[in-house]
């Protein structure tokens, strides 16, 4: 199955949609003058001209060609596909939400805000620190916000020589980019033979130049750093700052608090941890959260609770501004506050919990056909490293992942983090069920198995899709974005 | 112990932890010491119904109040066919991830290639993103995008009618990296671009400019690409796509760099967000454009097929080294004002544009009649226009009362710049949208506050 | 000339009219004459876009009133899941015909297949069909089935505890047929099968009762079918499916065909319909059952499939010969059901039909203490009951000051009789869904009223 | 692909919905007493036990293996098989009409009764008929409500020996099956070599014993009955009715009415005509539309608007009575109503005009390797007689639809109307595009030609779906027809 670019379908003439006519008087729309030339665009854009049905049926088939959480198990590790909860779907699509200006008189958006502020006070219980702002639109944008919240923390102490954040070798690409965006050097610590930090690396870059330790914990190894509260002493000793970044938060769910770990700054992942959909990409959702010592920056406006009600509060000089153009994802946000409402406080850390059963019974069960370089014990996710299947059989982790297909399941992330060599990172998710596990587990097995028999077979997959794997080379050096 | 969307049965527990060789569920955290084990359960409330929580937000919803607006400022209340909702709940688009598994995600990949290319086409630039958060952030990655273009350079010119929040969020990107930002002053609500020349030297990265601005005014680039690129600076160019079907583009105003925000291409009103930021720019830029990239390629049998391209570009693989740290994006919106404009094509985008234009043309020109407000700059505009209250009292009157007929009148443009200055401007935004009948409502309450 | 739906250009209609060797498209109606061919367009108004339209639907939206719904009769304001729209909305199976063709149909028929499974399973029935228009015309085809298996039967026995309008319905049926209606006549709200013999002969096909009956109360069948089965009569019963996980089934009581409405199992309110009608029977009957049937059988390679099968019963085959005319069903509103039970699961049944037991006996007995209502009959009953006020001014009294309170207290029993007798009885339902707050609600409200 | 039953995933103890516990005063629920013993349920029913995934992946999947107008050209003849606006399902969910009860006092259900009032207005223009009801939920119960009126009418007027219907022997199944059960007679009429009524047949069997002439026009080989006021003349003449199947209404809207055609009794099928969805089957909606006849009869409650707007009302004697539950269904009506207001007065009659169009160019375009045994000309739907390929090649009219499935269409109707030798029927419907129309005339003609060339590829198609063609006698001789 294939479907032609819509532009393709193109016919002129031809509408999907029309407008009521335009109502004014004759006389005015006579005398209206147009645009000045000057300004004045003339050229059209090349525009699809079909029918509705046309529209219809060419996204419908579209949706075909594509796999979410909904159509199988989707495996993908550090992206904490979960399912995605039809009652915030519905929710989502209310006209008292969907129908409601960003700048209504606050009197007349009490609701939203209400949602906002409620959202808020269960981040902040969740992750153990005291306040926090919804406007971030992702995780990076969150790392972002988050950063130039420690940036502005130091120039307002005068420390301007804290120029240097500290993020380990495994973390997700973000953090050092984030880092870099918002003007810090990056110093990369090492790990150690359990996939923790090197305590000894980290204390040897520790100094005054430093403004942050940027860890996700658990890591990307899906281990969790058992120093924590001891390389927080050792940052703060420096007078540094910790950040959190939350990406792997649905490991520990009312198990374990950033804040209590010793944390100074938090950003979450709606998408991930509070089941909002990822929406082939977004939009996703940033929160970040703070203790006492940052909240002066956080961007505005801050909601507050009043006796008059909710109001948008832009007082606070110290504020790094804004960083959305409104207050955020507000239908993420919403989503989010229905999952937290569903689940309440058991339920989160039930699926926390129950995450965490799932990454450890799959790395169980995979450990004698793979490696799992860091032993199988593991949080939430795990990494496994196929670097055998590559030496003994030219079987790579991307066939591995590629065979997965075919079987119809969503690959898990490959070759990251990077100091495991074919690595493939596995997260299950609470959402999956045991069978859907055994099911997984054994579609895994028998790929492995047929990569040692067939590697030519494997290599060659996937088999069942509208395409097989593409050119990515070609892609770059006759480059075709757009039509 | 059940929980909601949490498959495990006490069973399975049981064979689970069997499996891994445990006894309980809180062995599977012993890799957490005691110190950091919460004693204590967090304190959000229990969870709760499906029932429970629909009844709970139907209450909450209730306290959103809904009015006819002539609200803008950057979210707009345009017309949106039917067939965007429906398309794009389509739960393999909804809960999918970014499509990094291209041979699983064809589907989703050509989707973002036909956004990609309606941008270019609508702007006139020959290769678009596949969206950025939104519009003010497309703004300060703009920004970023010049800095790293161009040596040494660490000042970007921002007009001062670029929408307030957007300023707002450029100086937020300036702080404390050693950037700035050097505003380009208006005059008669356009930005000066008399003063460009004066205020542009080689630490200059480049302009970023509005269109409509702040105010709703239209403005005029003509010869500014030529003063920028003649210091090797770039010119970014930003504006409300729908107006795009009126105004000239970005790129005939050979601009460098075109962002916006597709709000008003198919996305509701939703409180602000999520809307789509986008960003196009000329091919020389092309490896220094942020954010995702979907380009049409062939298999090994020579089939034609869509996948992510350009990643090296990207933050997951250039680590500190990226010009953006991007990753999640706004695609299912992007996705929305791809459905938005296949259903509409360029007539329909014009007319939605002719129409907005002509009903704020007609509203305008019909307060501009009464005492007590103005407008005060002789400027053209588009769908939204600048009224200038006399008094501060009376305006308040006006809003209140056209309230109580259930509209919304406008925004204050204090309300995004928190200036006493701007209280008596009032920004009135009228979309093709809006009836006759509230037109017309609108005036009549207009002259029974304003005689 | 562009119309909604219609994809053809002016360019389109030319190819096509000059291929088929016209010159305009009103040659395409040569055949009709002309005084035939309509001379005006029909007097019904002009065409509306979507978004005038959707204006115009949300006005008169607005003139329907919701309130806390204590209504019964047929129709309940049960809990349904989210999944329950989420996924009947999916596109190929809302915008699909009758699945004839089985190979490009599995999803669909493998969904009639578990449906047909659930309500034997419910009932305790060998067979079920892919669903009737509603529990009033499953009545009727069940009357027809009777008849239509015994020769020279044409008598079916009804309860006059039927609901009023399946009693209607059946009415209807029998009109002008030479079969007709016997009624079984009720004692003490229940039907009084003590006269069941007397009324029994060798005319009769059967007898149709009904539980919970139009008063709400629950009869009980003990040795109806052995008394029936010995005059080869049928027995069908009639049940709200719901309730079956509290009483005995159909099955139980060995009748030999099971109906009802699945209404209460995940469809809306939706002012009466859609519903979904439902029959099941006993193996025996499998080849008199109406309505369409989905099969499990094998491909050529012995890959298992489902199909329509035993089609030779149904009219499109059997024409006059066919024992029903049924054709369209309800096949969305049974594949509701199918997911809304899907999702429930046998213990979410039973909680629901526990906790509607459980609240409409905590209301009834707190009604029943008070002065001018009582509760007559004391017979088992469900999740409705009957009230029976001392005078009618009373009853309007108390049905406006619940109204005021938001509350709609109940329906009168003569608003489905039209019968003066029938204007003192208010009957009450109450589902798991109404909450403690609002049974409280009611009360107070009640106390105020009947002091 | 392939999906297990949902039983097959059950697992106890699992769930995929909660209630709220059950929260009256304790000593209540303690004294409340269970039901009698004599009349309780002990014994639970199978039904799946799954999580609230497992049920969306399963008809999320299913929903893949079903094919819908949304995903492709459906030329399914009788059934109008068009384009069902995405507006009248988003109108069809707001809460303001799936929330509403039956019961409600009436002052709180004017917008509903509003709708199905101007609705009946509106259908009576469409058909040029007077009076009209709702209530009936499909095509086949509209004839069962039409010709029990048609019985009452009959009874009233102490006209007990008319007994018989006249029915074109190319009916649909269902008129005879609904003369049956209308204790009515069913006498069948030729036709002529033109494909129409054979009048002296007509004339032959039209005596005092008919109480009605049942048709469809255009009947159901696309053919408009030309001598249709005369056939309306003669019955009238013998003192029956004229009853019209408004099964291909699609052909003729807004150009002629039953009305004037001399019809008595008319039914419509909203989810043909109207473009409802057919939901895989239903619900449909089979409004009947009458004269003044007629109307004494129709069933009740009436709609009539008043000073105090709309009420049901529930007088008239005559009527036969109730013949559905409630009032119909009535979202498929409100779906209705919202195609009509779309498509006004004019767009209705675009909609079929471009309906024949469609079939006429599809005719045309096929006559050639096809035979249409009654000419090609036709209205909005024609037929195919595939004899010849069955007869030269052993290739017969199943085969080629299945092997239309492999194009991906919808096959046609096969083996209707009786009448034409391997039929196939085929009705485009106006909302096929030119370009739709010519790739499956190019898919058709070239199955044609496989058929000679390859005449047992054909009959094994279809190749691309999940299952082959099933045994449809195993299906009967060993039925399995529940889990």
């Amino acid at each position: 199955m294939r479907e032609t670019l819509l532009i393709e379908q193109s016919k002129q003439g031809r509408k999907a949609y029309c407008f009521p006519p335009l109502d004014l008087p004759k006389g005015f729309q006579q005398a209206l003058p147009p645009l000045p030339e000057s300004i004045r665009r003339e050229q059209p854009a090349r525009l699809p001209e079909v029918s509705e049905l046309d529209v219809v049926r060419h996204f419908t088939r579209l949706s075909t060609m594509a796999h979410g959480v909904d159509n199988g198990m989707y495996p993908l590790g550090s992206c904490t596909m979960k399912y995605n909860p039809k009652l915030s779907e519905h929710i989502a699509k209310m006209d008292a939400f969907t129908k409601i200006h960003p700048l209504q008189d606050v009197s007349t958006t009490q609701g939203s805000l209400s949602i906002m502020f409620n959202l808020l006070e269960d981040l902040s219980s969740i992750t153990g620190m005291k306040w926090g702002t919804l406007q971030p639109c992702a995780g990076a944008h969150g790392e972002y916000t988050g950063l130039k919240m420690v940036k502005s923390y130091y120039e307002k102490r005068g420390e301007t020589g804290r120029t240097k954040i500290l993020i380990p070798s495994s973390a997700h690409g973000t953090n050092p980019a984030s880092a870099m965006v918002n003007g810090f050097a990056v110093v990369s610590i090492g790990s150690n033979e359990k996939g923790q930090v090197d305590l000894e690396d980290l204390e040897a870059k520790l100094d005054d130049s430093v403004a942050a330790v940027m860890m996700t914990n658990p890591n990307t190894l899906g281990i969790f750093e058992q120093n924590i509260l001891l390389i927080s002493k050792m940052v703060h000793a420096h007078g540094a700052l910790m950040y959190y970044d939350g990406a792997n938060m649905n490991a520990i769910l009312g198990m374990a608090t950033p804040g209590e770990m010793g944390f100074d700054v938090v950003h979450l992942n709606l998408h991930k941890t509070f089941a909002t959909p990822h929406g082939g990409g977004g939009p996703g959702s940033g929160p970040v959260m703070v203790n006492n010592t940052l909240r002066p920056f956080l961007p505005k406006p801050d909601i507050l609770l009043t006796d008059s009600g909710y109001v948008l509060d832009w007082d606070g000089e110290d504020s790094i501004g804004k960083v959305s153009m409104f207050w955020g994802n507000f239908l993420v946000l919403l989503r989010a506050y229905v999952y937290i409402l569903r689940m309440g406080s058991e339920g989160l850390r039930s699926a926390s919990a129950h995450a965490v059963l799932n990454a450890n019974y799959v790395a169980k069960r995979l450990c004698d056909v793979c490696e799992i370089p860091y032993g199988e014990q593991c949080m939430h996710e795990f990494v496994i490293s196929l670097e055998e299947y590559r030496q003994n059989n030219g079987v790579r982790a991307q066939d591995i992942a590629k065979a997965l297909i075919d079987k119809g399941y969503h690959p898990p992330t490959m070759y990251f983090p990077s100091l495991v060599s074919e690595a493939l990172m596995i997260e299950p998710t609470e959402s999956e069920s045991l069978e859907t596990l055994d099911a997984f587990i054994l579609a895994f097995r028998s790929i492995l198995a047929q990569a040692k028999e067939d590697p030519e077979y494997v290599k060659g997959a996937p088999y069942t899709t509208p395409v097989g794997r593409l050119d990515e080379v070609k892609a770059i050096k006759e480059p075709n974005l757009r039509y | 112990m059940i929980y909601p969307y949490i498959p495990h049965t006490d069973e399975d527990r049981k064979i689970m932890l069997e499996a891994i060789g445990l006894s309980s569920m809180e062995e599977l955290f012993s890799g957490l010491s005691e110190d950091i084990l919460l004693s204590d359960s967090v304190p959000i409330s229990h969870g709760r119904t499906e029932d429970e929580v629909q009844r709970m937000i139907d209450s909450i919803a209730q306290r959103n109040v809904r009015g006819i607006p002539f609200l803008g400022c950057g979210c707009y209340d345009h017309i949106i066919p039917s067939t965007v909702e429906a398309l794009s709940s389509l739960p393999s688009f909804v809960t999918a991830y970014t499509p990094y598994q291209a041979e699983m995600s064809q589907g989703l990949l050509q989707a973002i290639y036909e956004f990609q290319s309606m941008i270019c086409e609508i702007t006139s630039m020959d290769v678009a993103n596949a969206s950025l958060y939104d519009g003010a952030n497309a703004a300060s990655e703009a920004a970023s995008l010049m800095v790293g273009a161009k040596r040494h350079a660490s000042v970007v010119l921002v007009s001062s009618t670029l929408h307030p929040f957007t300023l707002q969020v450029l100086q937020t990107w300036a702080k404390g990296t050693g950037k700035s930002l050097r505003i380009v002053k208006e005059k008669d609500g356009v930005v000066d671009l008399s003063l460009l020349s004066s205020l542009l030297d080689s630490t200059c990265a480049g302009l970023i400019v509005q269109s409509p601005n702040r105010y709703g005014l239209l403005e005029s680039y003509e010869g500014v690409a030529e003063i920028l690129h003649e210091q090797k600076a770039l010119f970014a160019i930003s504006n409300d796509p729908l107006s795009l079907a009126m105004q000239k583009s970005p790129g005939q105003w050979n601009a460098d760099i075109a962002i916006g925000d597709t709000q008003s291409l198919g996305l509701p009103l939703a409180f602000g967000g999520p809307s789509c930021g986008f960003m196009a720019v000329k091919e020389a830029l092309l490896r220094k454009l942020p954010g995702r990239l979907v380009g049409l390629t062939e298999d090994g049998k020579g089939r034609k097929g869509f996948t992510l391209t350009f990643q090296a570009r990207e933050q997951h693989i250039k680590r500190e080294r990226a010009t953006s740290n991007i990753c999640s994006n706004q695609a299912l919106a992007a996705l929305m004002t791809t459905i938005h404009l296949s259903s509409l094509g360029w007539d329909g985008m014009l007319e939605a544009a002719n129409q907005s234009y002509a009903k704020a043309h007609y509203l305008a020109y019909h307060l501009a009649q009464l005492p007590g407000m103005t407008l005060v700059w002789d400027k053209p505009f588009w769908c939204e226009f600048p009224l200038v209250f006399s008094d501060s009292k009376r305006l308040r009157k006006f809003m209140q009362e056209l309230r109580n007929e259930g509209i919304f009148a406008g925004v204050r443009l204090s309300t995004l710049t928190r200036k006493v200055k701007d209280e008596l401007v009032l920004l009135v935004a009228v979309t093709e949208k809006r009836s006759r009948e509230e037109l017309e409502l609108y005036l009549a309450a207009a002259r029974r506050v304003m005689k």
